[in-house]
């Protein structure tokens, strides 16, 4: 490393009383994958090569680890667990204690003998254990059908539930969410306009303002008219203004996202430069 | 504990055949690989519009949502594991062959299984995921979203040249929003002769966003809602259905 | 009596209706197993029923309203607002009339003598609480908006789906994103080299990496009469298994299956950055001469744009994500702004159910633009009923 | 000169990323302390602390986690180097459960500088350490601190500390600062300790979450709010201390007014050099 000869101060790997830091070997690696990445734009090289394939490793096993313990686990694994385990012991009669409060009706009702409230609670019970956890558990296993051609086809159910989950959630909230909040937003109040007295230039301006506003609205929304061509004494210069707007607003926005993604880079440098280099305090 | 673990792990493996059987069997009924599961799919989605109406405080609301979010996640943790199949083959397959930079699909794979070892092993907590997390993921995670500064200004350069009236309207509205965002920027424009001494460059940046921004992002968001709401129609009653692929 | 005939091409449509039925009926079921459970669990039972015998003393009033009543029209503006903001009706989301009204009552209901403002809030809460209980209703009035809305929409798209099935012609404008996608896969091929195709980082659930799908089983269609490399890189399992059913299908139409590789269309990982650092990879190693992007993007647009740039590729882009639409823009040959992706399927199959939803859409762009118009004009006179009307809960 | 512009004009990308690594670097490693306008909202703020007498004390809440910390953290120096300066003594708490461990490393990066040396914890700062529930927590801490937090983060009795002799709850602190992301922080102390005790109460936050306090600082239930990075900054410069939060708007500033250039750059070459292919 030449930068030691420039005199830099990097991350020690050891600490002052001998022994390994677990913090500074992090830092180290930390600071070499993130090179790494960078040097990617320099060329494509070994460097991001290895960083990039550790990546793609390294976040796949993050995503099946998170998926089994947030997913997986709660809502089909230990619930299973619990209602198997609480049926076992109940069956048996061995005097454990019940982990799931409805196991522990049924208890009572095997006790009590009220046969006619017990088949209720146990038709009700599997209807529940089964909408719950063994249908979506069948849909899941489908999908791991693919692995098998001829039974390849069955992967199309748990794909139909997912579309359409996705399709009726997205009818609903999109004309909830957008539809109706945005144009109540664009109703637009031109009153003090009429009810001004004098000239009040900042109602005038803002009245403006709002105007404009509806405008490049409306016009914008005739641009993505598809079923007439864009021509004509309102169609082509409407959508024409509507293409302005919508360039106006994609430079606006470029220009303030701008900041935000150099925080990030920002971010980026302090570690190179204060918790690796020990450059920036 | 293991005693039900096993019977769990039994179960489902007898589960597992079964549908495989039964797959294969019945894989040329016209009615079953077609007609049922786009039903499947109107079915799912006319239960998730019905819990939309109905009121918060009825218990149905929650179970709905709860049975519903349940079954995604169940689902898309199985689905899961064909993605990972395809990753951990394919990816031996480039070793055992030795194709072209097959070293580094050793690092992948490495990578793949020590991570979810340690974090299988122990949870979150674990001192070696820990490690894994905070001194390769995250710092890998924020690299890569940094290298976006870089790529901003290098599309900057090349694309904001006023080649056509759009583009200069493009180009302007950018150079002014970033002249607005910060302080220098407001210095620099008082030098400019006649507007600067009129108005701050701060606040023509806030006009723009508070007059064309609104519009034109308010005038895509409605349209990409109809479209969403069309598309969505579309595929509840099976109009579009292209995402099933091969209808034979 | 040929026309009483039962009619085999509907027979799906009999099968929704049935379906309808039964979630209806799961529905049911669905509410009658919670109820059996309150029921049937002896100890939830138990609880419930000390919770429930002292229902008042649970709703405690503001330090500030401690104070007597004194009828002044201040009084009870305050009264009102502290009722919207009770927590026992936080959820049932009341509107200022509707909490005037709980308050006027409970007035009425209670004595005048030496009242307190606590008084009559607890009242006012307690009040609401039970006239608002909607927990057997199985409508929700405060949603009938979106309702009315949802319905009015759908069936604009929907009589226009119904009217193309007689087959009339319909007009579409020229979207130039879309009709570059033959040009682009031409040239890879003319290059010797693969097509990339990106659908976007969300999963099967969002209709944009649907819309991406379908674009995809268009694009394969291509390269497979072309005879070039597709390759697919993607972050969730299901748009990797349905991309490959999508693309074989194509390869299939078009005869060339055995030039079919499922290899190319890969799962990498499901993380964001992770997904990008490697379909960077792929397009620095495979150097692809036609990029596509669509679906659902967020900060990798910027990212997969700019090195697809880098390696000379043409690239075509689509979302619906507003903040990312000036990244596309910025940097990609053509972009697909919002709507124009949904609008994709029906350009390029010209199926004439699915030129229908789009005649369908642009009615209800029209409607749009009319009733803002309108609400304009009646907010400017100062009619508020019709704003009102669109406000959600 | 045509020549030199057709250069510019497919200049090769990787010139501009140097420039936007050293435009980066050179800022944080000398901060250059561009012009900075300061806003009446953290020019208030600094007031609050400013008006203290030598001797009082205040509430410093470190309600935020690492995620927030490229904003926060530089803030909450800015503002110990302030209350070191004016020998105001701190109590710091802590609402959200990694706040703790930000004090401490607020504290442990200033005593390591040459002017604070002198500052002893215990005695001019001490780290109460974190206790769940928020709002029982802020409520709590309105009838007792020390009730509240019966140990400081490292375990040792609060009631020994020299900084507690004679503080019992809101009314004998001069004022709360915290340093909030999310709900709990402002929202909280606002609501409780200045409705109920009026204590003075003011903070920072990110810059995200600054819309949402609006209403108390019109309501004047707030005493000025130090918004995000650019608050920090100015934070810094009233204290004359540039710092991390100083380097990084003048980061920014390089970083737009380069891109601005370039972008006229590029623009130029092309109207003399002609369109790029």
């Amino acid at each position: 490393m030449p930068l030691f000869a420039l005199g830099f101060n990097f991350r020690p790997v050891f600490e002052a009383g001998g022994g390994v830091s677990t913090e500074g070997i992090g830092i180290w690696i930390a600071a070499i994958l993130t090179l790494g990445i960078y040097s990617f734009l320099y060329k494509d090289n070994f460097f991001y090569k290895f960083s990039e394939y550790l990546f793609v490793g390294v976040s796949a096993g993050y995503t099946l680890v998170l998926t089994f313990h947030k997913y997986l686990k709660p809502s089909l694994i230990e619930p299973l667990q619990e209602y198997s385990r609480d049926f076992y012991h109940i069956i048996t009669g061995a005097s454990v204690p019940i982990v799931n409060p409805w196991m522990l009706s049924w208890q009572t009702h095997l006790v009590g003998n009220q046969f006619g409230s017990q088949f209720s609670f146990i038709f009700w019970f599997a209807v529940k254990v089964f909408l719950f956890y063994i249908f979506p558990a069948i849909l899941g296993l489908m999908m791991i059908s693919r692995v098998f051609p001829n039974a390849a086809w069955l992967s199309r159910f748990p794909l139909a539930t997912i579309v359409g989950y996705g399709s009726g959630i997205m009818i609903v909230t999109t004309l909830h969410a957008s539809v109706l909040e945005q144009i109540k937003a664009s109703f637009v109040s031109f009153a003090p306009l009429f009810h001004m007295k004098g000239v009040d230039w900042s109602i005038i301006a803002q009245s403006a303002n709002d105007f404009l506003l509806v405008l490049g609205l409306c016009c914008a929304i005739i641009y993505f008219y598809f079923s007439a061509e864009h021509k004509g004494v309102i169609l082509g210069p409407a959508s024409n203004f509507g293409i302005w707007v919508l360039m106006i607003t994609f430079g606006a926005s470029f220009g303030y996202t701008v900041m935000a993604r150099i925080s990030l880079l920002i971010g980026r440098f302090q570690f190179l430069l204060g918790d690796w280099m020990q450059l920036v305090k | 504990m293991a005693l039900f673990n096993g019977f769990l792990i039994v179960f489902f493996i007898v589960l597992f055949a079964a549908l495989i059987f039964v797959g294969q069997t019945l894989r040329t009924s016209q009615f079953l690989r077609r007609k049922l599961p786009l039903a499947f799919c109107f079915f799912m989605g006319v239960i998730i519009i019905f819990q939309f109406f109905i009121p918060p405080e009825n218990p149905l609301y929650k179970e709905i949502e709860d049975l519903s979010t349940k079954w995604i996640q169940i689902i898309s943790s199985f689905a899961l594991v064909i993605g990972l199949i395809s990753l951990v083959t394919m990816n031996f397959n480039k070793i055992s062959r030795k194709y072209e930079d097959w070293q580094y699909a050793v690092v992948l794979l490495l990578g793949f299984f020590v991570t979810t070892f340690y974090g299988l092993r122990d949870g979150f907590e674990g001192k070696e995921f820990d490690f894994i997390f905070n001194y390769m993921y995250v710092p890998m995670q924020s690299t890569m979203f940094s290298i976006l500064a870089f790529f901003v200004a290098s599309a900057a350069f090349r694309a904001f040249r006023a080649r056509s009236r759009e583009a200069t309207l493009l180009l302007t509205a950018a150079v002014i929003v970033m002249l607005g965002r910060v302080e220098l920027g407001s210095v620099l424009w008082s030098y400019i002769p006649f507007i600067g001494n009129y108005f701050d460059v701060s606040d023509l940046a806030q006009w723009i966003n508070k007059v064309f921004t609104t519009a034109g992002q308010r005038a895509i968001l409605l349209g990409a809602s109809l479209g969403y709401i069309a598309a969505s129609f579309k595929i509840l009653l099976g109009i579009e259905r292209s995402y099933f692929g091969s209808e034979e | 009596m040929s026309r009483l005939k039962y009619n085999h091409k509907r027979s799906n449509y009999l099968l929704m209706f049935v379906l309808l039925a039964f979630s209806l009926l799961f529905a049911a079921g669905a509410a009658r197993a919670t109820g059996e459970a309150a029921l049937e669990n002896p100890q939830t039972a138990e609880v419930t029923a000390a919770a429930a015998a002292p229902a008042e003393p649970d709703i405690e009033a503001p330090a500030e309203l401690k104070i007597d009543y004194n009828g002044s029209p201040e009084q009870i503006k305050t009264l009102c607002e502290h009722v919207l903001k009770a927590r026992a009706l936080a959820s049932k989301d009341l509107e200022e009339t509707e909490a005037r009204a709980l308050v006027m009552d409970s007035l009425a209901q209670l004595p005048i003598e030496k009242l307190t403002l606590a008084q009559v809030y607890v009242h006012a809460v307690a009040l609401g609480e039970k006239r608002f209980d909607m927990s057997h209703n199985y409508f929700n009035p405060k949603r009938s908006n979106v309702l009315i809305a949802g319905i009015l929409l759908l069936s604009f798209i929907g009589y226009f789906t119904y009217h193309a099935r007689q087959g009339k012609d319909m007009f579409i404008r020229k979207i130039a994103g879309l009709s570059a996608i033959d040009e682009a896969v031409g040239r890879a091929t003319e290059m010797g080299k693969p097509v990339l195709f990106v659908p976007g980082i969300y999963d099967m659930d969002d209709i944009q990496t649907i819309a991406g799908v379908s674009i995809l089983g268009h694009v394969a269609k291509k390269t497979a009469e072309y005879e070039t490399n597709l390759l697919v890189p993607c972050t969730r399992s299901l748009v990797m298994s349905t991309s490959q059913e999508v693309v074989r299908e194509a390869y299939l139409k078009a005869g060339r299956i055995d030039s079919f590789k499922a290899e190319n269309i890969r799962y990498l990982t499901d993380d964001q950055f992770g997904y990008v650092a490697g379909v960077d990879g792929i397009m620095m190693r495979e150097k692809p001469a036609a990029n596509f992007y669509l679906g659902v993007f967020f900060a990798e647009s910027l990212i997969l744009a700019e090195t697809g740039h880098h390696v000379g590729a043409i690239q075509i882009a689509g979302t619906a994500m507003v903040h990312q639409i000036p990244f596309f823009v910025a940097a990609c040959d053509y972009t697909l702004i919002g709507e124009e992706l949904f609008a994709a399927s029906a350009y390029l199959t010209r199926e004439p159910m699915q030129l229908g939803t789009l005649k369908g859409q642009d009615v209800g762009k029209f409607l749009i633009i009319i009733v803002i118009v309108l609400g304009i004009v009646l907010e400017t006179c100062g009619i508020t009923f019709f704003s009102n009307w669109f406000i959600t809960h | 000169m045509k020549a030199f512009f057709t250069i510019i004009n497919n200049l090769d990308r990787r010139i501009i990323f140097l420039a936007m690594v050293v435009a980066v670097i050179w800022p944080l490693v000398t901060p250059l302390a561009l012009p900075v306008q300061i806003t009446p909202n953290t020019q208030s703020s600094y007031d609050v602390i400013e008006k203290l007498n030598p001797g009082d004390r205040i509430i410093l809440s470190f309600d935020y986690d690492p995620a927030s910390s490229p904003e926060l953290q530089p803030m909450a120096k800015a503002v110990m180097t302030h209350c070191y300066r004016k020998d105001v003594k701190m109590i710091a708490v802590a609402l959200w459960p990694q706040g703790p461990m930000m004090a401490k490393k607020a504290f442990e990066s200033l005593a390591g500088e040459a002017e604070f040396s002198g500052k002893k914890y215990g005695v001019d700062f001490v780290n109460l350490g974190v206790q769940p529930s928020y709002v029982a927590v802020v409520k709590g801490m309105g009838d007792s601190i020390p009730g509240v937090f019966p140990t400081d983060f490292f375990g040792s009795k609060t009631t020994d500390f020299a900084i507690m002799k004679g503080i019992k709850n809101y009314r004998d602190v001069a004022a709360i600062f915290s340093l909030t992301t999310g709900s709990a922080g402002i929202g909280t102390y606002v609501t409780i300790a200045n409705a109920q005790y009026k204590t003075t109460v003011t903070g920072g936050c990110t810059a995200i979450s600054s819309l949402e306090y609006y209403p108390y600082l019109q309501s004047k239930q707030l005493s000025g709010l130090v918004e995000g990075l650019k608050g920090a900054s100015e934070y810094e410069r009233l204290v004359k201390k540039p710092g991390l939060a100083t380097a990084g708007m003048d980061v920014q500033a390089v970083v737009h007014m380069m891109l601005i250039f370039f972008i006229l750059l590029a623009n130029l070459s092309q109207a003399i050099a002609g369109k790029q292919k």
